[in-house]
């Protein structure tokens, strides 16, 4: 038996030798400290992307790779939100002051691709109609949809092309908006409306002539109405020309260092909008040399392929793994940029991010587990930032259904939700509760219309015939599978069964299965929130018309709409601002939404981090950051 | 043996076959689709994404498209999610996996096969049942305590190992412990009854006739058919580990395989839930089909016919 | 100068349930050169007294609790492990009974030969051990050494794999060999080499063997002096001459005159119980005058067997196997056909392709004039009861997890032999008393029993259908020569009381000479002989009948 | 090496005055010998008691108290509270119920089907045996994860409108027949996956037991396979099943987690073990309690049906009795 428990150690010891020989040929230097003397930036970043093509990607990771690798128009200040720096553009201006609804873009004539390559105008050209190409299908060209004829191309919207240039069509175009131009996907399986009228083929116009109950129209559409469009569409369909040879579209170029974007509305913050990495160009003869226009994920972006304009390239690409850029030696302004590269790490699991940082592994964090803020607090008070963030998190309600089809309950369930105490107990992260539905905005008036009220909370369900909970049917809440999601599931239950008597059940489901269960009406109360995607109050308010891709509440408003559009026509920003002021108090004062509260964002920083400050969009323009040990 | 295993190889496209069928459908059956997204994603966008995946095509046709590409191309289709072929995602990630799933096994042999021994040897002593007793901790704390225990006690406080990472050499060994721990408990469980089945064999009396020392009877006339309980139970746990665990992965930063399953059924990104399921399945074949030969390399009796009188 | 003295060896077992004594005093020596036989029945502890010289006995349970065996100046019971180790193997070796088992199976026959070498001669290399380790292997008879030495032990048939065993235990040239009943489990005419072949080795090799076995006629034939052993001691030492024809001890005096020999007559067997009571003379029942009516007109045949062949395919290699092949037979009413063989011949197959156990390939069986191989499973089902069959393996054979009042109760509900609880259970009870156990045992698990009484219960639960025809598959080849009287006695009881007729399947000549009225040779899946017993022993026609009768130990 | 006949007739019949008149019976009196099993047996009891019996006297384990969240061992709160401030000690006792009904009851489950399907793979042999192998390997390789989402989405409505029912019509108290009707999907889950390799381990056990003599004696005396193989074939694979079911019912537990998070299983604000220790490792660094409180009570009730079921074996094991 000795000899035999002999054996055992020698195993066990030959093991441990293996791993010390190991530890030969590790100096003591950490990797954070190895890379802050090289000067490349280690940052967390959540996830891999999707892909590095700015057309195709649709998440806030990717933007921040991508931020690295092009540049667009104008360029995020350092600093200050809503402010812009000249990027590709030397310098732009609305061609009308009052009336901005044509922008003019000088852009820098030293302006480079990254393989020495001229960018000109006519980049921006080839990247706004690629990323419209109906074919491409990007989750974001609505991005675009503020030039002219973009969401006619966007959607092929043929009938309506054709017929707006006919001067003597009989009917005001406005109302055929029910009109299935465009697919429907709850129309009956064999009838074209499932496909839409646009989106016909020659062969398939012919075959609805011949047989008219194949397309439903509205009742209110006549006869003759019908039948000039089917005309018109099959006459163009035979034709072979293509949607793009129909429209006007708002962007062109007068001279290769000049973009002129004419716009459907006046929008005077359309800067801010082109900072967002849909309006970045593309290089046209990289793409077009890998494939074509339309085609999603071909070789350009790969590592050794991938041309850009902005302050990095791509330097290594491992799946999963990392990606990492270097320094642009054709940027235009590469000698501003501080540091000689970025590498981002996929890290999804939130503790694992943090205890790499910890360890010395990691110079800034995508976020911060809640659960690790108290440590963070005790440990690493000096790097854990707080910032606000533009978004808000919410609960949907579906009005569709009993109880929530009564704006009293809606109310009243809001009025009970002591933000507060979630906030400070719970998330714990610094939130702000919300008191309306669009965050701070310098100069944009708070709503201020959501707060903590139980005593008025009781008397409104009471009042909406169901007191102290009474006759209120068992409330679904959908959430996620996160632990967080369900924290503040559990609290927001006990916090309404305390104060309304409601019984809350918490259905949690896994990402899709929870989007696919909330966009088919499948909940009474669902989990949400949204994250602006660029500085105007506007992104926080157009989801909430109907049919808008994110309202999914079954909620809507005339009057709502009306005083959008009436926004959307206002030249002046403060007027604007009065406008969106007024259309969100409306639609609080229904509250298809509970407002919780206003995003944070918790990271880790490391102190060799410089010139990284708070932004309200979190997008922190690379070439600026620096590391420098003090 | 040609036979036997072409008659397995057969089996094994049948069981492909039948997996592929009741993923396809399963797939299907989720709610959802690959472009459900909570961004503002157009019905007609829509409709152009699922014909540039050929999701708009009918169910049979899609049935069977995928077969006919896989085989006639080679074509695994792209992810929706990754924006890859599915062929590259397995190609990039498959051997780290395999690196992973390989220092995983060495843990669970070098740990559990001498602790099952020590445990056989000192059968119902102290020695054996806490033996036994820190083989059922193995089992019963879970991957996602012991990995972060392990970043929080072992990793913070050795220089030359990171907390999370894949990229040096060191860095595969504290998931491939974690990885390998389950594997080692229930190494040790069945290394030990299968030794102690072994030794109450005759022909341990024999050995011991012979006048040779006790190491000399375990090592080379006991472990040998002692084994063979672990080597089966091997066979698909050595698939499993070799094709990732989403957790073990998740916590240590490592570029594998087993993210794929849970990534590519939450974002139902249906071509790479195939691929991966698939080459799940293969492995599976492969390795029962692997342990069924190293059970007759082991056990000769068992490679001339089932027994020998 | 005995090379080998044992004095006053104690070996007990503690156990949870008490203390067994299992060698109790016990002294006798060997002397250089000879072989001296051990002879006991199971439990008699002549086994136990050899682990405990080589100090093979697990401890606990087993602890020696007192004696000396002083060997080369040392005492074998109590010397250091190490140095036992040293002894054992090298000067002095054992063989086992069961080659099969205790070969492993996992290692190649040349490195387990070359084993015993390797360890015990440090000087030696791997070359000089594979040579004498062939060598060896060519002294004890195998062909081919060469060759067959990196065959696998399951590829060898069982003589040859204790002609395996012996070159291992011999190739360190030992002093001293223990053999434990190495020719128990083999074919007589193979037991026949085995036991030459021991006898040429200990003049060539000059070794001393302790020869340990439960049968007396193989005793007689190799043994020089014999020392019998009853329940953990000696009681009676002696030459051959002197044992077998003055035995003084009772139990010695039943032990032989308990075995049925070719010389036997009487229907019944004495017992050894009736010897340890003290009867000084033996009842057995005279034989019945039955012999004349037998010789003129065999009564009808209850089974009859017609062209019965059996064929496998071997799943690996795909080879035909005639296991058995056109064998036809005739079982009268009331009567035992014998049937003979050596292991491999087909004689299992055959019982059990007659109860349908074994599909047959071709030929018929018929019962009362229906052909069973044509009927279907359902069909079967009334016929079942009918015929029935009792195993060698008495444990084997019963379902371990079942008392005996399941195992006994469930065919006779099943058969709806008896409907009602209290019904079933005086039947059972009846049965057991018929077998000549009590309804004490009722309770009790199969692995309570010894194994005489496991057979017995096999016999109560053929019983319990109410059969006309049982097959009796070398049901009492595994017993010692006392028990196996009894069951013996119990199975002419029973044909005697229920006018059953019995097909018993032995490789034990002399048994079958004892029960049987006709009997059959078969080899290699035909009947090579088959006529009444008395004309088969004292007239065999073919040369395989008479090799086989010649190789019957103590009968030359 | 003792061989089955060394014990004399004598001291056999000794011990038969207690015969026993079941194999459980039987079995009891063997176990009562193991000491190890029967201190495990008491653990496993006073788990059982405080889980079942003891809970309901506790504190309401649901009760939310924001303010006093994390609080440190007192003798309001014995193990204190967690992030939400609720009693950490009735939610283990909770939690405890509806792991051990959990892993209990998937564990039975799965060796109902595991045993029936092996044994019958096992004993049927030849191409039969061969398909539900393979049917084995298909269900191993499928996709967990999926399978969950779709079960999800089947069984969404379900538990509520099943629910409803045993409200409405059995009268049943809606709290509990909620609690029932939401685990009920999670058996489902498990029970598909839970049995496949205890049914590769059951069929190689038949595979040897079908060669055995006494199986052919129940063939000579005209037994339905049927009975030969769940009278005599399924109850000699008792003793390895035990100790593979055993070995399987924290990861039933641990997978119940799993679940819930996927809303197939426990609603919140219920709790179970599984969900307790995934919760407490996230405060792995702050409040080690919230993991260890919850692992502790968990890992003991494991480690006493590991041993009990190591005992369970040798007492099934009639003929390992002897010594």
């Amino acid at each position: 038996m000795k000899t035999f428990r002999n054996l055992f150690v020698i195993t066990q010891s030959l093991l441990l030798a293996s791993i010390l020989l190991l530890q030969t040929g590790c100096e003591g230097e950490t990797t954070v400290d190895k890379a802050t003397r090289e000067g490349i930036f280690l940052m967390g970043n959540s996830a891999e992307p999707k892909d590095l093509d700015p057309h195709i990607v649709s998440g806030v990771l990717e933007n921040n790779i991508i931020s690295s690798l092009f540049e667009g128009l104008v360029l995020e200040h350092p600093s200050k939100d809503g402010v812009a720096l000249p990027g590709v553009a030397e310098e732009w201006y609305p061609e009308d002051k009052e009336n901005p609804t044509t922008w003019i873009f000088k852009l820098r004539k030293e302006a480079k691709w990254s393989d020495g390559h001229p960018l000109t105008a006519e980049d921006f050209l080839f990247s706004f109609r690629r990323i419209l190409t109906p074919e491409l299908a990007s989750d974001y060209a609505f991005m675009l949809f503020y030039i002219r004829d973009a969401e006619a191309y966007h959607k092929s919207q043929r009938a309506y092309l054709l017929c707006r240039e006919e001067e003597d069509f009989p009917v005001e175009w406005e109302s055929l908006k029910d009109v299935d131009f465009g697919p429907n996907d709850e129309a009956e399986e064999d009838l074209f409306n499932r496909k839409g009228l646009d989106l016909l083929t020659a062969k398939e116009l012919e075959e609805l002539i011949k047989e008219p109950k194949l397309f439903e129209w509205p009742e209110s559409v006549t006869e003759e109405v019908r039948n000039l469009i089917l005309e018109k569409s099959l006459e163009f369909a035979k034709s072979g020309k293509k949607i793009w040879d129909l429209i006007d579209f708002g962007a062109t170029a007068p001279d290769p260092h000049t973009l002129k974007v004419e716009l459907n509305a006046p929008l005077p913050f359309l800067p801010e909008v082109t900072k967002h990495y849909t309006w970045f160009p593309v290089p046209k003869h990289a793409v077009l040399k890998h494939g074509r226009m339309s085609e999603r994920f071909t070789d350009w972006t790969k590592a050794e392929n991938l041309v850009c304009n902005g302050p990095f390239v791509l330097k290594s690409w491992v799946f999963n793994d990392h990606i990492e850029v270097e320094r642009n030696p054709k940027y235009w302004d590469a000698e501003n940029v501080q540091l000689n590269g970025v590498r981002f790490l996929p890290i999804a699991n939130l503790f694992t991010e943090c205890r790499m940082f910890f360890n010395n592994q990691l110079h800034v964090t995508y976020t911060l587990a809640p659960e690790l803020i108290e440590y963070a607090k005790l440990h690493y008070a000096k790097n854990l930032r707080n910032e606000l963030y533009l978004g808000t998190y919410f609960i949907r309600t579906n009005t569709t259904r009993k109880p929530f089809d009564d704006p009293r309950v809606r109310l009243a369930f809001s009025m009970a939700l002591d933000q507060k105490a979630i906030i400070d107990n719970v998330l714990q992260g610094g939130q702000k509760p919300a008191t309306g539905l669009v965050p701070a905005f310098s100069g944009y008036p708070d709503a201020n219309m959501v707060k903590f009220d139980p005593e008025g909370a009781k008397k409104l369900l009471a009042e909406a015939g169901y007191p102290g909970g009474k006759g209120l049917p068992d409330i679904e809440y959908l959430t996620v599978d996160k632990e967080t999601s369900k924290a503040v599931g559990e609290a927001m239950q006990a916090i309404w069964k305390e104060h309304l008597g409601a019984n809350i059940e918490i259905v949690q489901m896994e990402w899709t299965s929870y989007i696919t269960n909330m966009f088919d009406l499948n909940y009474d109360l669902a989990a949400g929130g949204w994250i602006g995607d660029y500085m105007d109050p506007l992104t926080f308010l157009d989801m909430w018309m109907k049919g808008a891709g994110n309202n999914r509440t079954g909620w809507s408003s005339e009057e709502f709409e009306n005083i959008l559009k009436e926004a959307s026509a206002a030249t002046n920003a403060k007027d604007r601002y009065t406008l969106l002021s007024k259309a969100e108090k409306l639609f609080l004062s229904e509250r298809p939404i509970l407002p919780l509260y206003y995003y944070s964002r918790n990271y880790l920083l490391h102190k060799d981090v410089k010139n990284w400050h708070p932004l309200l969009l979190d997008h922190h323009p690379w070439k600026y950051v620096k590391l420098q040990r003090d | 043996m040609i036979r036997f295993i072409f008659n397995r190889f057969l089996q094994g496209l049948l069981v492909l076959f039948a997996l592929y069928t009741i993923t396809f459908f399963l797939a299907k059956a989720m709610p959802g689709e690959p472009f459900t997204s909570e961004k503002n994603v157009s019905e007609f966008t829509k409709q152009n994404l699922r014909k540039l995946y050929g999701l708009d095509k009918s169910l049979p046709e899609q049935y069977f498209r995928y077969p006919y590409r896989v085989l006639t191309q080679g074509d695994f289709g792209v992810s929706s999610s990754k924006g890859k072929p599915v062929r590259d995602i397995i190609a990039n990630s498959f051997p780290v996996s395999l690196v992973l799933g390989l220092g995983a096994l060495g843990f669970a042999v070098g740990i559990g096969i001498p602790l099952g021994i020590l445990a056989a040897i000192r059968k119902n002593t102290w020695v054996d049942w806490g033996l036994m007793g820190f083989a059922m901790i193995g089992i019963c704390v879970p991957a996602f305590t012991i990995g972060p225990l392990l970043q929080i006690l072992v990793a913070a406080n050795v220089p030359w190992l990171k907390v999370a990472g894949w990229g040096s050499p060191q860095d595969f060994l504290l998931p491939a412990f974690t990885l390998g721990l389950v594997s080692a408990a229930y190494l040790a469980r069945l290394t030990r009854s299968g030794i102690l089945e072994i030794l109450s064999q005759d022909f341990i009396r024999t050995a011991h006739a012979k006048g040779l020392s006790p190491t000399t009877v375990i090592l080379k006339h006991s472990l040998r058919g002692g084994l063979l309980p672990s080597v089966a139970y091997l066979g698909p746990a050595f698939a499993a580990l070799i094709s990732g665990s989403f957790i073990v992965e998740s916590i240590f930063l490592v570029p594998g395989m087993g993210q794929h399953f849970v990534n590519a059924a939450v974002s139902r990104d249906e071509f790479l839930l195939l691929g991966v399921s698939m080459f799940f399945g293969f492995l599976i074949i492969v390795m029962n089909l692997f342990s069924d030969i190293l059970t007759g390399v082991l056990d000769p009796r068992v490679r001339m016919g089932k027994e020998g009188a | 100068m005995p090379i080998l003295d044992i004095q006053n060896l104690k070996t007990y077992f503690h156990t949870r349930t008490g203390t067994t004594k299992a060698v109790d005093d016990v002294s006798f020596s060997l002397e250089k050169g000879e072989i001296l036989g051990i002879v006991g029945e199971s439990g008699s502890g002549k086994s136990v007294t050899c682990y405990s010289l080589l100090g093979l006995l697990p401890q606990p349970p087993a602890k020696i609790e007192g004696g000396c065996v002083p060997f080369d100046g040392e005492d074998l019971l109590h010397v250091d492990p190490a140095i036992q180790r040293k002894i054992r193997g090298k000067r002095i070796s054992m063989i086992f009974q069961d080659p099969m088992s205790c070969l492993n199976p996992y290692l190649r026959i040349l490195d387990q030969v070359m084993e015993p070498m390797l360890a015990h001669e440090p000087g030696a290399t791997k070359e000089q051990a594979r040579e004498r380790a062939i060598e060896m292997l060519k002294k004890v008879g195998i062909a081919d050494a060469e060759e067959r030495a990196h065959s696998f032990p399951h590829e060898f048939s069982g003589g040859m794999r204790q002609r395996v065993m012996i070159a291992m235990a011999l190739v360190t040239h030992p002093d001293i060999l223990l053999a434990d009943e190495p020719t128990t489990a083999l074919d007589v005419t193979v037991q026949a080499r085995i036991l030459r072949l021991l006898k040429e080795l200990r003049t060539e090799l000059d070794v001393s063997v302790i020869f340990i076995t439960h049968d007396l006629g193989v005793v007689a034939e190799v043994a020089d002096r014999v020392v019998v052993m009853y329940r953990g001691k000696v009681v009676e030492e002696g030459t051959v001459r002197e044992i077998f024809d003055t035995p003084k001890h009772p139990y010695v005096k039943g032990l032989l005159a308990c075995r049925p020999t070719f010389q036997t007559t009487s229907r019944m067997l004495p017992t050894v119980e009736d010897f340890l009571e003290g009867k000084t003379t033996i009842e057995v029942q005279e034989p019945k005058p039955a012999e004349d009516t037998q010789e003129e007109a065999p009564p009808e045949p209850l089974i009859e067997v017609k062209n019965l062949k059996v064929h496998f395919t071997q799943s690996k290699d795909h080879q035909l196997i005639k296991a058995v092949d056109d064998v036809s037979l005739k079982i009268p009413k009331g009567k035992t056909l014998g049937l003979v063989g050596e292991s491999g011949c087909g004689k299992t197959t055959t019982g059990r392709a007659i109860l349908q156990l074994v599909k047959a390939t071709s030929g018929q069986v018929f019962y009362d004039n229906h052909d069973l191989c044509q009927l279907h499973r359902d069909q079967l089902l009334p016929y079942r009861k009918k015929l029935q069959i009792i195993f060698q393996d008495p444990y084997a054979s019963l379902n371990p997890r079942m008392t005996i009042e399941q195992a006994l109760s469930e065919p006779i509900r099943f058969h709806q032999i008896c409907t009602g609880r209290a019904e079933t259970r005086d039947r059972v009870v009846s049965l057991l008393e018929e077998v000549g156990l009590s309804a004490e045992h009722l309770r009790r698990y199969p692995h309570e029993f010894s194994g005489g009484q496991r057979q017995r219960l096999c016999v109560a639960r053929a019983l319990a259908v109410e059969p006309e025809f049982i097959v009796c598959d070398e049901c009492v080849s595994a017993m010692d020569v006392s028990i196996q009287a009894q069951v013996l006695n119990l199975l002419r009881n029973l044909q005697d009381s229920h006018n059953l007729t019995y097909l018993f399947i032995s490789h034990d000549l002399s048994v079958v000479k004892f029960v049987s009225d006709y009997v059959a040779v078969m080899k290699a899946g035909k009947i090579v002989e088959q006529n009444t017993a008395e004309d088969v022993y004292r007239n065999p026609h073919q040369d395989y009948t008479k090799e086989l009768l010649a190789a019957v130990p103590g009968e030359g | 090496m003792a061989t089955a006949e060394q014990t004399s007739e004598p001291q056999k019949a000794e011990n038969m005055h207690s015969a026993p008149s079941s194999l459980s019976k039987d079995a009891w009196l063997r176990m009562k010998k193991n000491k190890v099993a029967m201190v495990s047996l008491g653990v496993f009891i006073v788990m059982i008691v405080l889980c079942f019996a003891m809970a309901w006297k506790c504190k309401d384990p649901n009760i939310i108290n924001l303010t006093n969240k994390f609080a440190a061992p007192s003798a309001e709160h014995w193990f204190g509270t967690d992030a939400l401030g609720r009693d950490l000690f009735s939610r283990i006792l909770y939690g405890g119920q509806i792991s051990m009904l959990v892993g209990l009851v998937a564990t039975f489950v799965s060796v109902c089907i595991g045993v029936t399907y092996g044994s019958i793979s096992g004993f049927a042999g030849g191409r039969t045996d061969a398909f539900m192998m393979r049917v084995v390997d298909i269900l191993l390789s499928i996709p967990f994860l999926v399978l969950v989402i779709v079960l999800q989405a089947v069984l969404k409505d379900w538990s509520s409108d099943t629910s409803a029912w045993f409200v409405e019509t059995l009268k049943w108290k809606k709290d509990f027949s909620d609690r029932l009707t939401n685990i009920i999907p999670l058996f489902f889950a498990l029970g598909i996956f839970g049995w496949l390799t205890l049914a590769r381990i059951v069929r190689a056990q038949v595979l040897s037991i079908k060669e055995r003599e006494f199986i052919e004696a129940a063939h000579a005396l005209g037994y339905s396979n049927s009975r030969i193989l769940f009278r005599h074939i399924i109850p000699n694979t008792l003793g390895p099943t035990v100790v593979y079911a055993t070995l399987t019912v924290p990861s039933f537990i641990m997978y119940e987690a799993t679940l819930s998070y996927l809303g197939l299983g426990v609603k919140p604000p219920n709790s179970s073990w599984g969900i307790l220790i995934k919760e407490g490792a996230n405060y792995m660094e702050t409040h080690p309690e919230l993991l260890l409180l919850p692992g502790f009570f968990f890992s003991l009730t494991l480690f006493a049906l590991n041993f009990l079921g190591d005992g369970l074996r040798d007492a099934l094991d009639v003929k390992a009795s002897k010594d």
